[in-house]
């Protein structure tokens, strides 16, 4: 990655993994702050077998919050039973009365059980009640296909979470962003989803150890250039860069930005791109209909009308539901031959 | 009667004080702000009176969009209330949110709320707090009849349970949601009778007795301070009037059945209890009367004084922190 | 209005309400197919009184189910406990099975108590199930602000289900189109999310007496017009056609298209008209992030970008929550005076 | 024993094609699919058999992520639920399922599903189809002592009853959600202790027993055929392997547990039963296993030379009417 709008500390030799960048945010928010707490199921996994030996059977399904059981204790980090609605809502009343609680959806294919509480009152608690509270809850959740895992394990759906007035929302796409947005995201002290992404958890990248903020709302330049405008959001960002490397070689030069927050979008740094390239594509993992991408591609429209010189265009998942079936999986999921072809149209055309 | 006179005379006065705000200030906030979206709890009064009467200021309530009872008893101050209802800028809310969000924070009241039985986990979250920082309060989550067949409250009791906080789920049975009779939609002869299926005790006790109330809640009360968890307390109350300002009760219920809980009014009883045993004379009761009667019509003066929000208000307390831009959007171009 | 895509029938003296057009679809539809069910909280209302002469106490909270149950009965007719995952995924089973399911859920504000059984089942099964199973469902809620009933009773949040999926849905506008998009929901193969604007209810105009189907997935002209293209959807419809009144008179020739069809989008008619008049502006009361106001700017200025004079615009509700003091709920709806600032803009350059 | 040579030959032939298909194919799955989403059910073989032994191909079932045994149990024709592990499109699903979604409609097979007690509702409907219809069919609900916790099972369990309806809500405990002991999810000691809060008659039995199961389930199904409502059967048994094929379940419980209940092999039981009371002999119930064992190498093979979906059904029955070029949206620019 080339630039980043916050600025990296210059020791950086280290390089840790997402899902440990997670887990280190985690636990230096739990250890800076006593009001952090973290709830979930499976979280810390075997709960109440303390008498077994066992405190931490896996500590989450990706092992995003081992370890942490055994450094907080069981009452900041708090396995739940099956009940997402009721377990979601707790970390909301206790985020409106002093924590700072952060509850994690296992699957964002789930949300459906426990929208109500994100939607009514998360989202709105702070505007209804005149701004008497406020409201420092984090969700994390899981998106993202092309694990052989169906229509209902593998869903990325952030769009609609950007909809909602009252939540912030951001998509981490690489080990440095995953630990400083999260870092704000628990220091935020509005509710904020974070959305990991399943393919994404193994990667390596130089990560500070000291705590560190990235600010929600703002995007980065992962990779300039000057011909076009690639918007790449979580693990599209990887995509839009492969695209990206692929196009160089036929002469066109791409700038890549990576959204890292789709609530507040980040319309300074993705317009001034567009006013430089006059041309733009955002690809999106989620599925077409009144997505980040088409929200994007409005917006720029409206926007930076006279600056493009070719239709705003988007690279996304069909609007059809995830097939199981790898073959189908395949051409489901966004690709760079699909952002290059979209490209070649836009640049030729 | 082993209640102290201060005691019966605030438990009376919490009383008569819901009843002349639901009495005069639902038909006023009719008149001004012309919404459905306002309930009376007029009948019920017993059940905020008798729960809220064990709670400092600083325990936690969540109660429903029939709330106003709940949030007098608390202590939210009803001229703040009544200002609410109107959409004035000295509301509790700013007036942003009305009769169904009621909110005061300052006094443990979070928030009357218009999904049924939404506010549920918010009061176990509430007393997750409570335990987590060591703070001795105690939750309480008032919902319905109706409120007790959603999906939410089941969790919500199962995990109180699971981590043994102290919450008191409080079922104000009135006998309907909506114009639905509890014996419809309820599969079970009484709401208290799950109790057992989450190891938690259950009482069902007579609503229109605040006497009835006030002790069963005094137990629920201890058993949550004393860390021994959740219980499940049903109160049988009735609504005097309909759903909303805008219903005919008499297209659901009859005249027999309104009849027989009239006479059953909690502030009636009250009185026929307390009256003749000299406990507290019918003087003293007028006279809180009308101190309610007074307070209203303060607060109406009040509330009518009071500005209505300035407009960027709309923008306000959407977030902490967000960029106005993006709030706009959709508006902005057109301005 | 000028034009419709179905044709009127020549027949047409009646006037009916568009809550009476709704009323009269269910009806017919049900004595047309006696595997027609209906279920939801208070559609009958007084439950279980019969014997107190007690079978129909409001006929719903806005009357656009009254009679029904007098002449269906309890088994046709189902009031529900309050309950709505229950009673969704329980329309949801028998549609499955050979019913033809209709629920209701009393307001769209409410969906997230009972989103997994839309999205995880209604939206996915015949797809997931490889073609299986059919799921004629037919969801009925209602939209809408301007009642002074604050945030949890005022939301439109359509845009949410188009982004769905699986599922398609409807905005009818006036009292023809309510009851011609209901009997084509009822009938129709495919879950439907049917949304019923609160403002509209009281609404009369021309229906014809017998059944008729309106196709899901057209829009229509209410107003013809060469300068710009205005996209209604539901009440916002007759914001559009206010705003052009009010806009002949500078000599600006407003067309107005009553989108009707949400998923799917009648992209044809829209951009036919686009390409004639060169400017759009899409009217929409949801929220503003993506939104279908920003999908249709998204895939128009995709399709159509040659043909735009102007960037295509959105004027919708804020990314607020809706406030409950009326004198804040009035700037928080989009109005003909926003509508129409937004076109003279356009139009002027 | 009372049940015929034939009933039971049925329930061991059930058992053991489920447990033969779980053993075999969910590692050739794995090898194939690379895909964590499957569960195998092994253990838990009685539950399903004992259940389904009262049920006629018209009869509906509602499933869960872990359903094998379910589909089996129900008639679905193992090979054609292999392909669909393989993701082939002469799949149950053509293979756009695969096996948390697998459905077979002919055989009242309404899916596994992979939100836990989602599909709940769906039985209750088809339940409901059943009732309007009066086609005497029944419906079973399955659900795991982690899904016990759901919202949408209590709201299930209340409509059931207040409707009446010809439903089994049948828990399957085996003692773990994921890796979540049921006593700390659960707050009461049994989940058939939550019936009485909806009315219903609630019976926890030994689900490790097929005759247990049968017994119990046979009742149930008899009182649903007779409308007098749902039930609430609670089958104890438990998940000889991990939640999926990934995790080690010695992370969350002890190999002393493992092995009192892999002692309880419901195969293993039944065999001891039947065999020393002469009623079937040893070699009649090996001639099923290795029958078990040939269909497994069969639906194998033919799983692996059934072609794979024709990409042209990403977009096939997403909806029966729906306009390709919206689906398209966001690929065909590119393509
Ligand atoms: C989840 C949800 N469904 C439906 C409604 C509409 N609604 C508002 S109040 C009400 C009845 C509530 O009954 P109950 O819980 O007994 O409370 P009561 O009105 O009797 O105080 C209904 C159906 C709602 N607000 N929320
Ligand atoms: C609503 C929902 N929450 C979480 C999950 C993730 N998950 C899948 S299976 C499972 C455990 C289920 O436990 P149980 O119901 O006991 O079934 P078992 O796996 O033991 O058969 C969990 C938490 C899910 N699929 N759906
Ligand atoms: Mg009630
Ligand atoms: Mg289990």
């Amino acid at each position: 990655m080339t630039t980043t709008t916050a600025p990296m500390t210059s020791t950086v030799a280290r390089e840790i993994m997402y899902r440990e960048a997670i887990n280190e945010a985690l636990r230096q928010e739990m250890e800076r702050d006593e009001t952090v707490i973290i709830m979930g199921e499976e979280i810390a996994g075997g709960a109440g077998r303390e008498h077994l030996g066992i405190v931490d059977a896996w500590g989450g399904p990706f092992r995003t919050t081992v370890g942490l059981i055994q450094q907080f204790g069981n009452q900041r980090v708090l396995d739940t039973p099956l009940s997402e609605a009721a377990f979601v809502g707790a970390a909301i009343g206790a985020a409106s009365t002093g924590m700072r609680a952060v509850a994690e959806l296992m699957f964002v294919d789930f949300i459906g059980v426990c929208m109500d509480q994100l939607l009514n009152n998360a989202a709105k608690m702070r505007y209804m009640f005149g701004g008497q509270v406020k409201v420092p809850f984090v969700l994390l959740t899981r998106i993202g296909a092309g694990f052989g895992s169906a229509a209902q394990h593998s869903e990325s759906f952030y769009s609609i979470f950007s909809h909602i007035p009252g939540l912030k929302c951001v998509v981490p796409s690489d080990a440095y962003t995953a630990k400083g947005l999260l870092t704000a995201a628990i220091r935020d002290d509005d509710p904020v989803i974070y959305f990991e992404h399943k393919g994404l958890y193994g990667n390596r990248g130089p990560v500070p150890e000291e705590p560190y903020v990235l600010p929600i709302g703002k995007a980065r330049t992962v990779r300039p250039g000057s011909d076009i405008t690639l918007v790449g959001i979580s693990r599209m960002t990887w995509v839009c860069t492969e695209a990206a490397d692929e196009l160089a070689k036929e002469g066109v030069n791409a700038e890549v930005v990576d959204l890292l927050s789709i609530s507040p979008i980040d319309y300074d740094h993705v317009i001034e791109s567009v006013k430089r390239t006059h041309r733009l594509v955002v690809v999106d993992e989620d599925t077409p209909v009144c997505s980040i991408a088409s929200e994007i591609c409005a917006r720029v429209a409206e926007e930076a009308f006279e600056y493009l010189d070719a239709p705003p265009s988007r690279v996304t998942a069909p609007h059809t539901p995830v097939p199981y079936s790898r073959p189908l999986e395949n051409i489901y999921l966004p690709n760079a031959s699909r952002v290059i072809n979209t490209v070649r149209r836009l640049v030729n055309g | 009667m082993d209640l102290d006179q201060k005691t019966l005379l605030n438990l009376y006065k919490t009383m008569t004080t819901i009843r002349h705000f639901e009495e005069r200030g639902i038909p006023e906030t009719g008149q001004r702000q012309m919404s459905a979206s306002v309930h009376s709890s007029a009948g019920q009064e017993a059940v905020p009176t008798g729960v809220c009467a064990h709670l400092t200021v600083d325990d936690y309530i969540g109660s429903t969009h029939r709330g106003h009872g709940h949030c007098i008893a608390k202590g939210v101050d009803p001229k703040l209330m009544m200002a609410e209802l109107f959409g004035r800028a000295t509301g509790t809310n700013q007036g942003k949110g009305g009769s169904m969000h009621i909110a005061d924070m300052s006094k443990g009241m979070l928030g009357t709320n218009g999904v049924v039985a939404a506010s549920v986990p918010l009061a176990v979250g509430a007393a997750l707090t409570s335990k987590l920082r060591k703070l001795g309060r105690v939750a309480v989550a008032f919902f319905g009849d109706g409120g007790a067949n959603q999906g939410v409250l089941h969790e919500s009791m199962n995990l109180a349970s699971v981590w043994k906080l102290p919450v008191i789920f409080c079922c104000e049975n009135n006998g309907y949601a909506e114009s639905t009779p509890v014996e419809y939609g309820l599969s079970v002869a009484n709401v208290a009778d799950r109790a057992a299926g989450y190891d938690m005790p259950g009482f069902t006790v007579d609503g229109m007795d605040v006497f009835a109330v006030y002790e069963a809640a005094g137990q629920a009360v201890a058993r949550a301070r004393a860390g021994e968890g959740p219980t499940l307390l049903e109160c049988r109350t009735y609504r005097f009037y309909g759903h909303t300002v805008f219903d005919n009760p008499l297209s659901y219920r009859t005249k027999e059945e309104e009849d027989i809980w009239r006479a059953r009014d909690p502030l009636k009883q009250f009185r026929e209890r307390v009256v003749p045993e000299g406990i507290i004379t019918a003087e003293e009761l007028d006279r809180l009367d009308q101190e309610a009667e007074d307070l209203m019509e303060e607060a109406i003066r009040f509330a009518d004084d009071s500005p209505m929000p300035e407009l960027s208000e709309l923008y306000q307390d959407v977030y902490v922190d967000y960029p106005l831009d993006m709030m706009r959007r959709g508006v902005n171009m057109a301005d």
